[in-house]
Order: C-alpha cells, then structure tokens, then sequence
C-alpha cells in the first residue's frame, strides 16, 4: 500500500495511534478551553465530601469549636494544593459568616502567606474585616514535613476542633495528625492524590481521585476551571467507550481493538 | 553486652530522639528533626558537588565544548531563590518543565492510558475461558475499573435517563476505591510495621547486645 | 464486665511491648510461597551467564529498606549465576542505598564473594532530572554519564565497555520507591523486562503494571515478597525477621480493632438504657 | 524591569517551553534523525541544569537559619546547632567521597535511622487509629474495615502456615478488586497529566512557571 509506505517513512511504526490519542486528547482540551472562554458552564454532580463539608460548617457553629484545615506539605506550584486553598477560601468565608473560627497551617512559607490572605479575603467578603487578625488563624510549625504533622497535632489538641479537612498533597505524615484528630473527636474530611490511603483510613468522607479538582471548580464556579473538568470527562468517557466496545470484541474472539490499540 | 561503636550509640540516639514523638512535642525531637534536616541539605550539596565533576567532566576535558551552555544555564538556575532575580531562572526551568512534560506526555498515553485500556480488553477475552476462580477475577477487572471511570466523570451522566443506571455503576465504582484504599491499608500496615521491626531490632540487638 | 475506652498511650505502651518481645525472642513462623515471586527467581536462574542486570530507580532510602531484602538475596543469586550489574541511582540516597545493599550481601571480592569491581560490577554516579535522565541513560549510556561514581571514565571499566545501551540491558531491578519511571522509559519504550521488589505501600499503586505488561513486569510484595526470596535462595535475613515479628503484631493490631468495635456496642447498649 | 521587556521575557519563556516540549515528542513519533539529536542534547541538558538544583535547599535552609539565629527566633539554638552540622558534614563528604565506607557508617548511623524510625514508629499511630476509626457504623467503614482486616491476617505468617490458600486470597484479593480500582485512579491520573501536558503546550495553561513569575 502506498499510503502505509510513505507514513512509514514519516512516522515510527507502532506510534500511530498514540499520536492519533494526543491529537484527540488537544482537540478535546481545546474545545473545553473554547467553551469555557465563551462561558459556558456544566453543572458537576453532587460531591458527597463536599456536603459534608457544609454540614461540618453547621455542626462547628453548634459546638462552638473552630475548624481546622490542613493545605498539606507541598507548594503554591501543587495544583492539590490550589484545590485545597480554594476550599479553604469558601470555608473560611461561610465560616466568618456564623461567626465560626476557621484555623489552618501549613509547611510551606508561601502556603502560609497565601492562606493568610484568603483568610483577610474571607473576612472582607463576609463584611467583617474587623474580626480578622493576623497570625491568629494561620500557623507555621516548620518545614519539615513531620514537623508540619507533629505542630498540627498539638494544634488539634489546644484547639480540640470539631471539624478537620485536609485537602492537598499530602504522605505519611498524615498519620500522626489524623489519629490525634481521631481522638478528639473531630470529624474529619479529606482528599489527595498523594497518600490516598492514609487519608481515606483517617477521614469520615473523603474525596477520591480527582473529586478534589471537581470540587475545587464547583466552589470557584470559575468558567474555565469547569470547562476543564468536563473536558477531561470527555475523554474518559471515550476511554470507557473504547474498552467496552474492545471487551465485547474481545469476548467475541475478535482481536480488532486490540490490534488498533497496538500495545 | 552493650555496644562500644560510637556510631552504634549515635544510631540509638537518633532513634531515641524519633520515637520520643510519641511522648509528645519534646527537645529531643527537635534535636532529631534538625539533624535530619542538616544532613538532607548537607548530603545533597555533597552529592551536587561529586555530581557536577562527574557531569562535566567532558566539558573540562574538552571532550564536549558544547556543555558550556547547560552549566551557565544551570548557573542561572540558582537565581531562584533569590525572589528580586528569580526571573534569571525561569529559563532554565522553563527548558526542564518543557522536556520533563514532554517525555511524560508520551509516556502516559501509552503505558497509563493505552496499556490499561489494552488490558481491559486482553481481560474480558479471559472471562469465557479458563477455571471460574480466574473468570470471576478477569469479570471484576473490567467491571470495577469501567465502573470506577464512570465514578470519576463529574459532568456527564447525572442527569436525565441515564441517571439511574449510571448510579449504580458508580456506587460500584466507588466500592471498587474503597476496596483499592481498604487493601492499600492493610498492606501499609505490613510496610511500617516492618521497619519498626528493623528500628527496635537494631536498637535491642546492636545496642544493647540483646 | 465493661471494657474501658483506651488512651493512645495505652494502646502504644501494648505495641511497644510486643515489638520488644517479638524482637528479641523469635517465634519462627512458617510462611508460603508465591507464584510471582517464583517466576522472578525462574527469570534470574534462566537469565544466561555474563547477562548485564541493571539495578536502580529513585530512591528514599528509609523506604526502600523493605526492598533490600529481596535485593541481598538476589544480589547473591546473581553472583552464583555469575551475572553482571550496572547500579543506576536516580535519586540523592540511591548510591548510599546501592553500596548498603552491595556490602551486605557480601558478593565483592572485598567482602568474602567473587565479584570484581568494573568486572562484574559497576556503580554509576547520580544521575539528575528526572524522566530525562532515565531517557538519556537508555539511549547512549556513554554520553549520558562520563564516569562511574569515584570519577573513573567509563571507558577504563572492561563491563562498560560492553554495555553501550538500551539493547546491552538484560533486565532492570527497581528497589526503589518510584517504578513508574521504570515502566514507562525501560520497559513499556525500550522492551526491557522490569522486576520490581515492591514496598508494600506501593504495591497497591502499581500493581496495575504487572497486568498491563504481562511477562514483562514482576513484582514481589514488601517484606513478605522478601521473606519468599530469602527463603529460596537460603539466606534468612531482615524479610524473615520482620515477617517473624508482624506474625503476632498482625495479630495485635487486629485485636485492637474488634476490641474498638466491642467498646462501641457496649456504649451503645449504655446509651439507650439511658434513653429508656 | 520596564514592562515590554517582562512581555518580551515571558514570550521568550514559553517558547522554549513550547520548543522543548515538541522536540521530545517529535523524536518519538516521527521518524527524523536531527529531531532525534535534539531532542537527546536537551535531554543531557535538562540532566546537567538538575544537577544545580541539588544546592538550592541548603542555599534557602541556610539563609533561614542564619536570619533566625541573628533575630533569636524560637529554636535558635538548634538553628545554631543545625548550621554548624551543615558545614561540618559537607566538608566531611567532600574529603572522603560520598562513596567511602566512613561517610556511609555516618549516613546510615544518623539521617537513615531518623528515617527509619521516623517511618516505623507511624505504626503506633495506626494502631490506636485503627481502634477508633474502624468502629463499623455504615457499610463504607464495614467495607473498608473488612478489607484492611483480610489483608492484615493474610499477609501473616500465622496463618499462612495452617491454611495455605490465605496467601492465595490476599494475592487474589489484591490482584483484582484493588488493582481495579488503582487502575482506573492510574488511568484518569494519566489523563489528567496529557490534558496538563497539552494545555502547557498550547500554551493555555498560565501557572507551569508559578514559581519564577511571583514578581
């Protein structure tokens, strides 16, 4: 065939179809962008953490214990991180609301200074700027990543808060702080794409994978953030699409997918 | 007998110095966690040094002229630490954010995203054939990670007709994480328990000589 | 008889104990073997004489402990195969995590074995950046790195002068931490059989590989996969004693998670008599 | 600096990530030696760049210690303490080579075993965690529990010993329902990473470079 001849001599054999899925990969990431450029929006589907978050917002306001959140061990260039700073920001601002003291620390240095001014925001935002103070809500414990664990454990014990979120990257190091939550009492929410396991053993709901993303757009309802989302919802549902249809072939004794595939 | 290795002694004061977090925020782990710190820093910055004569060993032998460029961008490197010139280092970085994602670019699509969705399809060929123990191990292959796809996907399938059978694929979904987290916990236990094992061992047997 | 809430404290005090016990006073418990970690043995037997076997990936020494003991016992099935290694770190503690491992299982001529330095083995320097590193290394091993960790030229090293690329590689030990690296560069670009003595934390996350690529990816399960080695080339070391000890605080741990459970009920009766 | 030369920087910047980016790709899919050769010196490049970011954590730890010792800022004793070990440990690993048998004993006797213990003593932790948290309540904490219990047991020698098919389970066990479930997380984690990667390269994603553009 001719055609097979000269892509051969244009292309690495066997390569074809990871470059036709990168092509549709941009194409869809492309058009997501366009559409969140022109405004459009997709409403995201119920996040069962996230619920809980409000109702622990509620159930602080009752106890009158504050609410602790946790960004994790990494920088402003963690995109975990962002997420978990952007729920921070909705729940600092409906917390100065009620009147509920929303407290957080962090490792990182620019984690803190960029939590500090979102806890600044969330009180102008609430129309109660006078009630924001500087380092009472946020403290640094040390860089060290069990430094970090160990100062938020014994914050949690001075503290005794009635709810925990931790949202951003975080390791082992969860541990420490997750069992002395434990044994307070407080209810504890989580999500990572670090150690998802430790933080799904320590927390009472928890957002799985990329359910931190998602969530971190429905709070923002920023356009283009949506748009992401749902354009990588695309492509997953074609990777769903694929392995069905391969799985039927492939039970039928037919090897075509497989062979396009060419893994 | 109790150990006469200096170094047998600072181990088992190191290990001290880590296991008084148990007793709580204390000197002693403070001394710890500084000296862990140092000596990270420290054993980078010996090992960057025997590095760098390693790296650049063509360039100094004149093997490679060429070199040049990477060491003054890798100069430039540095620069940002400091936030006034931290824009000296943006082009360094920018060449390593460029080649790194590249590289991870081509090796997602196929060994995270074509090699699982091959394997699904080589798994559901198995279901028909084979005893029924692997059967029903290949039948909840493809089904738990369909189902866990469809679990992740936030703005399709939650509304209209489709809502109803798409939730029960994604209440399977969910149940195939729990089980994944669940089993990644005991396995955990397994791995700290381990190296508690290795750390209470060295203490009794090397220090101590019991 | 009402069982009281334990402190922490408490419970610690417990595991404690057991540790100090369970460590000093073996019980030698009996354990089986897995299939994997068989076939991994088959693949090494199999492998023919003067085979180059690299060892590497990037690592967090504290972690990768838990490999080093499969990694001793094969080291030593290695040097009675009379197979050659080349030890890539790939991260600031992997050099320190190579020569630990090399010295215990005793294989150099230095420490009681056969194995020559630049003969049979080699030790490469750090190698930074990550995924281009390991890109660099499979394609010209020679430009990638010029010397080997003292600073010696490649060139002078009779076993590098053997080994010029990807296609000079037999097989690729991970030890470490981070086996994606290795999947996707050496194995799923450059068809190098990839065996990995798995953390058991990391098992989990990367056990999908093994499926995706089958006969092409092996992995051993944490200390017990270490345990299994060491029991089939007959060396009992850190994997038999940790397994020996994690008999009775499997047990321990457990205990303590039905002990939760009965607390709970128990309280929960209380409550609603005083409801009542 | 003026503002068109910030405009000017910033283009320049994303080029040459844009530029980097499409070499790597292109020597894999296509079929071109010179792209190949490119692509190979940027990968050494990229290698001999990283090598220097080896010595910006003791640039940052050092100038913070040094601020917190001039101002006696709370632990400046161990800053103290801390910087002089600094010093002290380079000039020891540079004098005996990070691959003498001395400067391993000294590695493996102080920031290993802190590691070590660190890492291990967590399984205290998890314990008393596990006595509080996995009370069965609903049918997630039931799942979960039951799962992390099953794995625990047949990861144990005790039982491995009587009833051999327990190690056949824990396999099982592992082998399918959790590498399902690790496998459509490693699926849509790589998705996620090609959508990162392809909004860097069109240059639609603005915070790659966060951490340089903080001006």
């Amino acid at each position: 065939m001719l055609t097979s001849a000269f892509t051969e001599q244009i292309f690495v054999s066997g390569k074809v179809f990871e470059l036709i899925t990168a092509m549709i990969v941009a194409i869809l990431t492309y058009v997501a962008y366009n559409y969140g450029k022109q405004g459009r929006t997709w409403e995201i589907r119920q996040l069962d953490a996230l619920e809980a978050i409000y109702d622990g917002i509620g159930r602080a306001a009752e106890t009158g214990r504050p609410i602790l959140m946790l960004p994790g061990i990494s920088n402003l260039g963690n995109p975990q991180t962002l997420a978990g700073l952007t729920l921070f920001g909705e729940i600092s601002q409906r917390s100065a609301e009620i009147g509920v003291d929303a407290i957080a620390s962090a490792s990182n240095t620019a984690v803190i200074t960029a939590t500090e001014a979102i806890v600044r925001g969330a009180y102008t935002a609430a129309g109660k700027p006078e009630m924001y103070e500087p380092g009472k809500y946020v403290r640094w414990f040390g860089a060290d990543q069990f430094a970090y664990a160990v100062g938020a454990a014994g914050q949690i014990m001075a503290t005794k808060p009635s709810v925990i979120l931790y949202a951003g990257y975080f390791l082992f190091d969860v541990i420490v702080s997750g069992d002395t939550g434990s044994r307070v009492g407080a209810v504890q929410i989580g999500g990572t794409l670090g150690s998802m396991e430790m933080i799904s053993m320590m927390c009472d709901h928890i957002f799985i994978g990329e359910e931190l993303y998602a969530a971190s757009a429905v709070i923002t309802k920023d356009e283009m953030a949506i748009a992401t989302v749902a354009g990588q919802d695309w492509i997953k549902l074609l990777a769903a699409g694929l392995m069905v249809l391969g799985a039927l072939f492939s039970m039928a004794g037919s090897d075509a997918i497989l062979n396009l595939i060419g893994v | 007998m109790i150990s006469t290795d200096p170094w047998v002694w600072v181990s088992a004061l190191m290990t001290i110095c880590s296991f008084s977090l148990l007793y709580g925020e204390n000197p002693l782990f403070r001394f710890g966690e500084y000296t862990y710190t140092a000596i990270v820093v420290a054993h980078s910055v010996v090992t960057g040094i025997s590095t760098l004569q390693s790296r650049f060993a063509p360039l100094i032998s004149g093997a490679k002229p060429l070199l040049i460029i990477p060491l003054i961008l890798g100069l430039m490197s540095i620069f940002v630490v400091w936030r006034r010139y931290a824009w000296i280092a943006s082009f360094p970085i920018a060449i390593m954010i460029g080649v790194g994602t590249g590289l991870s670019m081509r090796a997602l699509i196929a060994t995270e995203i074509l090699s699982n969705i091959a394997a699904v399809i080589r798994e559901a060929g198995l279901i028909l054939v084979g005893p029924p123990v692997n059967s029903l191990g290949y039948l909840i292959r493809v089904v738990f990670t369909i189902s866990g796809l469809f679990y992740l996907l936030f703005t399709v399938g939650h509304k209209g007709p489709l809502n109803k059978p798409l939730s029960y694929l994604r209440e399977i979904g969910k149940y195939a994480f729990l089980s994944y987290l669940g089993l990644s916990v005991g396995n955990a236990i397994m791995q700290h328990s381990g190296l508690a094992t290795s750390a209470i061992s060295r203490l009794l047997g090397q220090w101590l000589g019991l | 008889m009402k069982i009281p809430e334990l402190s922490s404290r408490t419970i610690w005090a417990v595991v404690m104990i057991v540790y100090i016990v369970t460590c000093t006073i073996p019980i030698g418990a009996s354990f089986e073997m897995s299939d994997i970690t068989i076939e991994i043995y088959e693949f090494i037997d199999d492998l023919p004489e003067g085979s180059v076997v690299f060892i590497g990936g990037s690592a967090v020494f504290a972690f990768d402990l838990e490999s080093s003991a499969s990694l001793i016992a094969c080291l030593k099935q290695m040097e009675r195969k009379n197979l050659r290694i080349v030890c890539a770190p790939f991260g600031v503690e992997a050099v320190q995590f190579h020569k630990y491992c090399i010295d215990a299982s005793g294989v150099m001529e230095s420490r009681g074995g056969t194995w020559v330095y630049g003969v049979d083995y080699v030790q490469l320097p750090y190698m930074p950046g990550g995924a281009a590193a390991y890109v660099a290394l499979m394609d010209d091993i020679h430009t990638a790195v010029a010397t080997d960790v003292a600073g010696t030229p490649l060139n002078d090293l009779p076993l590098m002068q053997e080994v010029l690329n990807h296609e000079d590689i037999d097989a690729w030990i991970c030890p470490h931490w981070a086996f994606d690296m290795i999947v996707r560069y050496v194995v799923a670009e450059r068809d190098i059989p990839g065996i990995y003595f798995a953390q058991a934390a990391a098992y989990a996350n990367y056990v999908p590989y093994m499926m995706a690529y089958p006969g092409m990816v092996w992995m051993t399960n944490g200390f017990l996969g270490g345990a299994q080695y060491e029991k089939l080339e007959g060396v009992p070391g850190l994997g038999t004693a940790v397994v020996d000890s994690y008999a009775i605080m499997s047990v321990v741990y457990v205990g303590f998670i039905i002990l939760g459970n009965i607390t709970m009920y128990q309280n929960r009766d209380e409550e609603e008599e005083i409801i009542q | 600096m003026s503002k068109t030369l910030t405009y000017y920087r910033t283009y320049v910047i994303r080029a040459l990530i844009i530029i980097c980016m499409i070499a790597t790709l292109a020597s894999w899919y296509l079929v071109s030696p010179p792209i190949d050769a490119i692509a190979n010196e940027l990968s050494i490049w990229n290698m001999n760049i990283a090598t220097f970011t080896l010595f910006v954590g003791v640039i940052t730890i050092l100038s913070r210690y040094v601020k917190g010792i001039k101002e006696r800022a709370d632990n400046w004793v161990f800053m103290l303490y801390a910087t002089v070990l600094i010093v002290v440990w380079i000039i020891f690993g540079t004098m005996t080579g990070i691959y003498a048998d001395i400067y391993q004993t000294a590695f493996l006797s102080t920031k290993i075993t802190l590691h070590i213990s660190i890492l291990g003593q967590l399984i205290f932790f998890m314990t008393s965690a596990a006595y509080r948290l996995f009370r069965i309540r609903t049918t997630r904490t039931l799942l979960y529990a039951l799962c992390t219990v099953t794995i625990v047991l047949c990861n144990s020698p005790l039982l491995l010993g009587p009833f051999p098919i327990v190690d056949k389970i824990s396999f099982w066990l592992l082998n399918n329902p959790s590498m399902s479930g690790s496998r459509a997380l490693m699926l849509t984690g790589g998705i996620g990473g090609v959508v990162l990667a392809i909004r860097i390269l069109l240059g639609l994603e603005k915070g790659a470079l966060r951490a340089t553009e903080e001006l």
